[in-house]
């Protein structure tokens, strides 16, 4: 049986992400944030922590790095250069501010190192981690070049959720036990649901159905989630706008409009999440 | 006619050597170089001369193993693969071959040796009971000579022997 | 001063002996380094045990180090597996018949240091009572290991490296084993009769064993290089700067070779003293394997240097900045250090008065080793520290939990060699008696000096009478 | 109706035309009852068994009175498996929405209007219980075997439920009859070209 598989579909199961990869995406979640909209509030990563059951761990343990924040808002002093004579006396142009959660790679460093195939690409087109399959190696968090996984140090459910607390726990995301790593899901829950309620009545996932739990907080409404694969979503839109690709390492700088970027695109991981450069005054 | 065997412990190689190259030119009536078999506490290069290079199949399941090991290694990691249908990682196909040919090799190399160490224990005939004919100075520098012959020939033989300063004989019946 | 390898007029009875003897009546210190290596590994065992109901978090892991001490000692432990049988096989090969005396306890070493290497990857899991995952077996969840791992390719590589040098190790053994049973009485018979196989020595027996033997040292060498290959690919197929070098296959494999072969030289001193073995054992064979040791060592030097060079010169951003921080930065004292004691001591191996001092060779073989040790300790933890991403950079420090199971690890090693070298003969009897015989045939000129396979040598009638014996 | 033992064929034959060797032949399948499995059109069943054990229940509800006997649709209390992931526990009202006045002199329906009267509800233990880590949807499964399914009929809902929860209109309280570990649930899903995403029942 296998080997008549093998067979039958050599060339489909010898295909790469760059000719479309094995299965067709049925979507391609993708995200755009506005990093001008940005005020660093921090109310995404919040909501994260209130959605995805995140162990608080504490402050000691936050300060040793051993924090689990799926989002995380990363701060960023710019330093102007004023020019010879002007001293730096008060930064001018304050904090930059960029919200990092998982890029849900195209071409994930983290899935191939998987010793057991914990981590893999779904037809979704996202980077999944299946908490219960996972074994602790670690080696996706050292293969992210984005730092973007995150790892159960202690068992944090007793202390984390006291009594009554453990209530408030979101009962569609597994709560993960020590020695478990993790990372964003693009609120996975979120996207079953809306997938299911389309079923149920029928019709397709349209576009706005589904937030992510950081989109939904964000005060600005600098994050934009939904479907690149659908032409019309407000994510695709914002991508073609600002010629972001899928599969196009770099983008045009020429034109101060098209702000658009992915981080450390270089590395040919394929992200999923596009960033909008700040607008600066000059 | 019942067959008898026999062990001559020599005095190292030379003298056993000497004793076979008797055997060997006929002068022992009823005993031919098949029949001779040499126990030594180390091996000796110019064994193989003596005894008219007898053969070692070993290498041939050396090879069959390791020709086994590639295609099963490789067949057995494809279609484990191909029913695995989590495999779409890193925009990687699902049967990568990189990845795989370092694992067929592993596994060329494992049953490789897994089979040679077969054929060896096999081959040597080791893993049965030894006969009792057997002195523990082989084990320490005495060289042996075992010959399976026809009771009518033991005096030949032992003068034989004799002549090639044999320390002791041993004998046992088959 | 003893100029040659062996002395050739040592009779046979004698060499079974003296090795038996060495395995009989352990004394007072054997006990005592018997407890210390228990309790060496009861450090361990407690800090394992506090780790695993506590958590990974005890070892003072945290984001971005995934990794610490665990996988630096595993591919130490690795590396030290290298020589023993790698040496061994590659010596058999070429026919150097000086490894004679001393390739049985570094196989020995090498199974050993690959028992204590395997437990490593297991330590560092997360969950680690779900490690048998990783192993390609059948389930009705229809459920692989992912193929793709360097993770999986280590466990493979590993089992089948254990399993072949293992093989290697007690193939290699039957004869000797034979030997014993002959020799001994009680208990150690009976495991003697099990192990030796019934051999006999037989002709049969001997020309299907060196068959096998060679081609296992054939099957061998390649196999410890791919090893160390893939363990090097943990890194290797990684993206992150610092791992993602070309160079690193053969630069492990040479820095594997290093510290094995400090560590022969470590251990052929021990022995030497502590069994008596100096008739074996000798200063001429511990020259040869200084000069081995520092010819990979100079080989270690170079790839460091390439290394570097290509680095500086490939001009990419990311990589330069973590060479820069690996001399400059928190842990550039054992950065120097490393490279101090990798490049710099092994010249005290060049001098002839030096190489044959056995203390000053013991405590060079040692530091040598610590900066094998090191080296994969930078080669782990500095680009964690880094890294692609500027707001992951972080400087970590291992805490007690991890010393601990580091340092029992070589309790366990210590105990399992120490097992070793009073159940099994630590020298090879049969190929000593067969290294002495070959070299007193090439004193009187009489065939080959060294064993050459049964090739021409029938030529060359044996005439004189006394030649194998004394 | 022969609960799943004769082919959707055959039930639908007179029963006039059914011969002998049908009826023997139904008899005999009648006699490994145990060991059958319910036909469900364009359905594999799952395969495999486990021995699960009693479970001592607050009051002990008569699955076999309810839905052999009086051939209640499961779905009736059931109620939540057809639009969530999971089935639900009737709330205490549904049961009295009959028993305020069908066999009200039962004891263990005057043990039910006791809790009723001080306004709880009985424990009910959790006898079907997953892993946390496992998120299995009713409602999915119930589209795909009951109401997407042509050729089925709802009232034939308790074949379906079978599959996973074994012939529970023959118990009292219902027992663990199938293993449900990943093993029974990934055969199915292969036989029946469920999704083979991780993801879709781990998260």
């Amino acid at each position: 049986m296998s080997l008549e598989n093998i067979l039958k579909d050599w060339s489909k199961y010898r295909r790469g992400h760059e000719e479309g990869g094995h299965h067709d995406y049925e979507h391609m979640w993708g995200m755009a944030i506005d990093l001008d909209k940005c005020t660093g509030c921090n109310a995404c990563s919040v909501a994260c922590y209130a959605e995805n059951n995140l162990a608080v761990v504490g402050e000691e343990k936050f300060s040793k790095g051993q924090a689990m924040h799926w989002l995380r808002i990363e701060r960023y002093w710019d330093e102007p250069d004023l020019g010879e004579n002007r001293v730096n006396e008060y930064q001018i142009h304050g904090a930059s501010f960029l919200p990092m959660n998982c890029q849900q790679c195209n071409a994930a460093t983290c899935e191939p190192v998987c010793p057991v195939a914990a981590t893999y690409h779904t037809p979704d087109g996202l980077n999944a981690q299946v908490y219960n399959r996972c074994i602790g190696s670690r080696y996706c968090s050292n293969n992210c070049p984005y730092r973007l996984r995150y790892f159960n140090f202690f068992s944090y459910y007793e202390d984390s959720w006291p009594e009554p607390l453990q209530m408030q726990l979101n009962p569609d995301i597994s709560v993960r036990d020590k020695g478990v790593m993790e990372k964003c899901t693009f609120c996975v829950q979120r996207i079953r649901k809306a997938k299911d309620d389309a079923a149920r009545e029928q019709r397709d996932v349209l576009d706005g159905d589904i937030k992510t739990a950081c989109q939904q907080s964000c005060a600005t409404q600098a994050i934009v989630f939904g479907d690149l694969l659908d032409e019309d979503s407000v994510v695709s839109k914002v991508w073609k706008k600002h010629e972001v690709a899928l599969g196009k390492a770099s983008q045009n700088k020429a034109n101060p409009d098209k702000r658009g970027y992915r981080v450390l695109e270089g590395l040919n991981t394929d992200p999923c999440i596009m960033f909008l450069e700040r607008v600066r005054e000059v | 006619m019942s067959k008898r065997r026999v062990l001559g412990l020599f005095d190292g190689f030379d003298a056993a050597f000497a004793a076979i190259n008797d055997i060997k030119a006929g002068n022992v009536s009823g005993v031919a170089l098949d029949d001779v078999e040499v126990l030594s506490p180390i091996e000796h290069p110019d064994i193989d001369e003596v005894l008219e290079h007898r053969k070692s199949h070993v290498p041939k399941f050396t090879l069959l193993g390791a020709l086994f090991g590639m295609t099963f290694g490789f067949l057995f990691l494809a279609s484990a693969q191909a029913n695995f249908l989590v495999q779409p990682q890193g925009g990687k196909p699902v049967i990568p071959l990189p990845s795989n040919i370092v694992l067929t090799y592993e596994m060329l190399i494992l049953f490789g040796v897994i089979f040679t160490l077969i054929a060896f224990l096999t081959t040597a005939r080791l893993l049965r009971k030894r006969n009792p004919l057997y002195s523990e100075r082989i084990t320490i520098d005495q060289v042996g000579v075992e010959i399976t012959l026809d009771e009518s020939n033991l005096a030949g033989l032992k003068e034989n022997f004799a002549k090639h300063g044999v320390l002791e004989v041993r004998e046992g019946t088959l | 001063m003893q100029t040659k390898d062996i002395n050739e007029n040592l009779p046979w009875a004698q060499i079974n002996k003296d090795v038996m003897r060495s395995m009989m009546n352990p004394r007072m210190a054997y006990w005592v380094a018997i407890i210390v290596c228990i309790a060496m590994i009861s450090c361990a065992v407690a800090a394992e045990i506090y780790q695993y109901n506590v958590g990974m978090g005890t070892a003072n892991l945290n984001w971005p180090h995934m990794w610490d001490l665990y996988i630096a000692t595993f591919i130490f432990w690795i590396g030290m597996s290298h020589s023993g049988t790698l040496l061994s096989a590659i010596l058999h090969i070429i026919h150097a018949d000086w490894r004679k005396p001393i390739y049985r306890f570094a196989e020995a070493m090498t199974t050993f240091s690959l028992m204590t290497a395997g437990l490593f990857p297991v330590i560092h899991l997360g969950r680690m009572w779900n490690m048998y995952w990783v192993l390609p077996y059948y389930s009705d969840r229809g459920i692989w290991p992912n193929f793709r791992s360097p993770l999986v390719w280590d466990a493979f590589a590993i089992t089948t490296y254990l399993t072949s040098s293992a093989l290697f190790l007690f193939i290699g053994m039957i004869p000797d084993l034979a030997v014993c049973r002959d020799n001994t009485t009680g208990w150690r018979r009976k495991l003697y009769t099990i192990l030796s196989l019934g051999w006999r020595g037989d002709d049969r027996q001997w020309r299907n064993f060196r068959r096998t033997y060679l081609l296992m040292a054939c099957f061998l060498i390649p196999l410890a290089v791919s090893v160390h290959s893939i363990v090097s690919s943990d890194f290797a197929v990684s993206i992150m700067p610092g791992w993602h070098v070309t160079t690193f296959p053969p630069y492990f494999v040479a820095g594997a070779l290093y510290s094995g072969c400090a560590a022969i030289i470590t251990l052929f001193i021990c022995l030497r003293y502590f069994f008596r073995l100096e008739d074996y054992m000798t200063i001429p064979i511990l020259v040869k394997t200084a000069k081995l040791t520092f010819a990979i060592a100079m080989v270690w030097t170079y790839l460091n240097l390439i290394e570097f060079a290509s680095i500086w010169y490939g001009h990419n951003a990311v990589d330069k900045e973590l060479l820069i921080a690996k001399f400059t930065g928190p842990y550039s004292p054992y950065f120097w250090l490393m490279l101090f004691i990798g490049s710099v001591v092994p010249f005290t191996l060049a001098f002839e008065k030096l190489r044959t001092h056995l203390p000053t060779m013991l405590v060079v073989s040692l530091v040598l080793n610590l900066g094998m040790w090191l080296e994969r300790w930078m080669i782990v933890t500095p680009t964690l520290s880094l890294g692609y991403h500027p707001f992951a950079f972080d400087v970590m420090w291992p805490s007690m939990v991890q010393w601990a199971i580091v340092f029992g690890s070589f309790g366990w090693f210590g105990l399992l060699f120490l097992i070793f070298v009073k159940v099994f003969p630590c020298v090879s009897m049969y190929e000593v008696k067969e290294m002495c015989y070959h070299r007193k045939r090439a004193t009187l000129g009489i065939g080959h000096g060294e064993h050459a396979g049964g090739g021409a040598a029938g030529a060359v009638p044996a005439s004189k009478s006394d030649l194998e014996r004394s | 109706m022969t609960y799943g033992l004769i082919p959707e064929k055959a039930s639908q034959c007179n029963s006039n035309n059914v011969s002998r060797f049908g009826m023997v032949f139904s008899l005999l399948l009648l006699f490994f009852a145990g060991s059958a499995y319910a036909q469900v059109p364009n359905a594999v069943a799952p395969k495999g068994d486990h021995d699960g054990k009693h479970v001592e229940q607050p009051i002990e509800f008569p699955h076999d009175i309810h839905a052999r006997d009086n051939k209640i649709n499961c779905m009736y209390c059931h109620t939540y498996a057809r639009r969530g992931n999971v089935a639900g526990i009737p709330p205490t009202s549904k049961c009295m929405g009959c028993h305020a006045v069908i066999a009200t002199e039962k004891p263990r329906i005057k043990q039910l209007t006791e809790y009723w009267q001080k306004g709880e509800s009985p424990k009910w233990k959790k006898v079907h219980d997953l892993p946390d880590f496992v998120h299995f949807n009713h409602e999915k499964h119930l589209n795909r075997f009951i109401f997407n399914n042509e050729g089925m009929e709802v009232e034939r809902a308790d074949e379906v439920c079978a599959f996973c929860h074994g012939e529970i209109k023959e118990m009292t309280v219902a027992r663990k009859v199938k293993p449900l570990n990943m093993g029974f649930c990934r055969q199915c899903h292969e036989d029946n070209n469920g999704p083979s995403d991780c993801w879709k029942c781990h998260k």
